[in-house]
């Protein structure tokens, strides 16, 4: 085994134990709050990774940058969606009436 | 990834098993649930399985037929286009429900 | 150890299909869906058969379940939860004995028929004729373009189903619009759709590009587009359309019609939908890069819905 | 049997089918929309994992793009859920 397979190896195996993390955080943590931080931090950790792993086995210029650009994609997804969501709970967890986020709500 | 030809054949069969039990779960969920909504997932599911054993039977041992892989990109996006105008329908039903019943509880108009 | 991977991913298909389907809550059936069009994704790639996976992915992890989420969402604000209710024992009993009969027939006759890629040595040999490398695409422009044609026009006329579930008076006018109404989520769900439909657009062209050759084509594109629109549209970036604007009609139409105008013209060199010697290549190109276009927009605007009256837009927002 | 480095690669991926599964597990058990749309998120950037992971065992790039296009369009149902019914005035949902 090669001084890469190692590297590679190494890579693979610190990117599942962020997925495993991610996944676990989700299932066990108590709230929506730390749920969300679990899904998006450990995720996108794990994603990039396995995607780094994969890119130095794939050994070709055009496969790594594809396997970046996959990775930078997944990155913004995950921002904006963390941001929705939390915005959602945050909409959600007081009665809507309770006029906490009226200046930008055009509550027609 | 080199495989064994016996490997190939039983994944190609586990495929096609897989999408058999889907058409039954999709037709006994599609007799057995009332709400159309839920109909209309039992009728892609049942799509799926129909989709999945066709694909895998033309998956040989150094190729995938293009017939059936063809055949499953069309099905896919016929199956998306009348799902979108089931669930057009669907909503449209309800919105004419709704607006049927004495005007108690009139937040249907502004609801998208 | 690929044996494995399949029989683990066939079993998580029937568990979410399962779930999808019997759960009680509505938006866990549509979450599990979702999940389960991404797993059918990846069957396509275990298949080999990557051109599938394309479409699966972009359909039934993107676009599906928008539709879903959306007819939910609408239902729920008509004060329909769309929940199971129960059905009489005598039918479920009836519905399993049934429905299990036919899988057990149709199991049986899907091991009898041994998985072999037959055609696949039919199409082999006549590819070079049309100078690309894509089976599937060649299946789908070439061998059965029929086929390809005749589905374009499903899709517009799924579109005009659905346009003629409009409410009286709303015609024509625009669907409800899908953007924001949360100002926050309006910003960050805009700036997003900003940087994602040109990206959508430039993996599209490049899905088309790819096509010729490598796993890809219109309909992946396609989706893709439709999508990147979708998202646009809900962060408010692009506004959509009235449904008589003569530039939307075009951009509907124009896929098909180039289409059946470039399968008429093959009459000229020996029948409906032959390619002039040596042009095959370029006219493929260009009914995928005219049909991508046109499935797009399609796709996009069916997801959005029939026109509904004006009188529920307040302020309406600009064209797109 | 020799264990090459394309053979862990599929190993990983049966690894993040599993994770994905577990995931999915929260979204059976709820107890919000959030937290269900949250998990179908998750299950989303696992299945991503595995087609970049399956696309280096086998090097076929074309398995990228298939993961390129589930992270290009991975938010796509969330935003389609967050706009649903966050309007002020219209029913709360989390009675589930």
């Amino acid at each position: 085994m090669s001084g890469t397979d190692l590297v590679v190896l190494v890579l693979l195996g610190a990117g599942l134990a962020f997925y495993a993390a991610g996944s676990l955080g989700l299932l066990r943590f108590p709230d929506t709050a730390s749920r969300l931080h679990a899904l998006t931090k450990a995720d996108n950790l794990g994603l990039g990774l396995v995607a780094l792993a994969a890119a130095i086995y794939g050994g070709s210029l055009a496969m790594a940058a594809k396997i970046a650009l996959v990775w930078l994609f997944a990155v913004i997804a995950a921002g904006t969606t963390s941001q929705l969501l939390a915005r959602r709970t945050r909409l959600d967890e007081p009665r809507p009436d309770a006029s906490d986020s009226a200046p930008d709500g055009e509550a027609r | 990834m080199d495989l064994p030809l016996s490997d190939i054949l039983s994944a190609g069969h586990l495929y096609a098993l897989t999408g058999a039990v889907l058409v039954g779960l999709g037709l006994y969920a599609f007799i057995t649930q009332r709400h159309p909504l839920r109909q209309l997932l039992a009728v892609n599911v049942v799509g799926a399985g129909i989709f999945l054993i066709l694909g895998s039977l033309g998956r040989g041992p150094d190729a995938t037929d293009p017939f059936p892989q063809a055949l499953v990109i069309t099905g896919i996006v016929v199956a998306v286009a009348l799902t979108a105008f089931g669930a057009a329908m669907i909503v449209r039903q309800a919105e004419t429900r709704a607006a049927a019943k004495p005007a108690a509880d009139d937040n249907a108009r502004g609801a998208s | 150890m690929t044996f494995a991977f399949d029989l683990i991913l066939c079993l998580m298909i029937l568990g979410t299909a399962g779930i999808a389907l019997f759960v009680r809550d509505a938006l866990a059936a549509i979450a599990f869906f979702i999940a389960f069009g991404n797993l059918m994704g990846l069957t396509w790639l275990g298949l080999d058969a990557v051109n599938v996976a394309l479409a699966e992915i972009a359909i039934g992890a993107g676009v599906t379940g928008v539709l879903l989420i959306l007819a939910r969402a609408r239902l729920l604000a008509l004060g329909d939860d769309a929940t199971c209710s129960g059905t009489p024992l005598w039918l479920r009993l009836g519905a399993l004995a049934a429905c299990a009969g036919f899988v057990v027939l149709l199991a049986a006759s899907v091991l009898s028929i041994p998985p072999e890629s037959g055609l696949d040595r039919v199409v082999a040999p006549l590819m070079p004729g049309l100078g690309i490398e894509n089976r599937v695409t060649g299946v789908l422009l070439a061998f059965r373009a029929y086929d390809t044609l005749l589905e374009s026009f499903v899709l517009l006329g799924a579109l005009v189903a659905v346009w003629s579930l409009a409410p009286a008076g709303a015609w024509p006018g625009r669907p409800a619009d899908p953007g924001m109404t949360d100002a926050p989520m309006r910003r960050v769900a805009g700036t997003f759709g900003q940087l994602l439909l040109p990206v959508a657009l430039v993996m599209a062209a490049y899905l088309v590009w790819a096509g010729s050759d490598l796993p890809g084509g219109a309909f992946q594109a396609g989706t893709v587009l439709a999508g990147g629109l979708l998202v646009a549209a809900m962060g408010g970036t692009i506004g959509l359309p009235s449904s008589d604007r003569p530039l939307l009609r075009a951009a509907l139409v124009l896929g098909p019609a180039v289409f059946l105008a470039i399968g008429l013209a093959g009459i000229a060199a020996g029948g409906l939908l032959v390619y002039p010697e040596g042009m095959a290549k370029a006219l493929i190109v260009i009914i995928e890069y005219t049909l991508f276009l046109s499935i797009g927009v399609t796709l996009a605007l069916l997801v959005a819905g029939p026109p509904v009256p004006d009188a529920s837009h307040p302020n309406p927002e600009g064209k797109g | 049997m020799v264990w090459r480095v394309a053979d862990w690669f599929t190993l990983a991926a049966i690894f993040l089918l599993l994770t994905v599964a577990a995931a999915l597990v929260r979204c059976w058990r709820g107890p919000g929309p959030v937290e269900r749309i949250m998990a179908a998120q998750l299950a989303g950037t696992g299945v991503i994992g595995v087609a970049v992971v399956l696309g280096a065992a086998r090097g076929d790039a074309a398995f990228l793009d298939a993961a390129l296009i589930g992270t290009l369009l991975a938010a796509i149902a969330v935003t389609a859920f967050v706009r649903g019914t966050a309007r002020p005035g219209d029913r709360s949902e989390d009675k589930e």
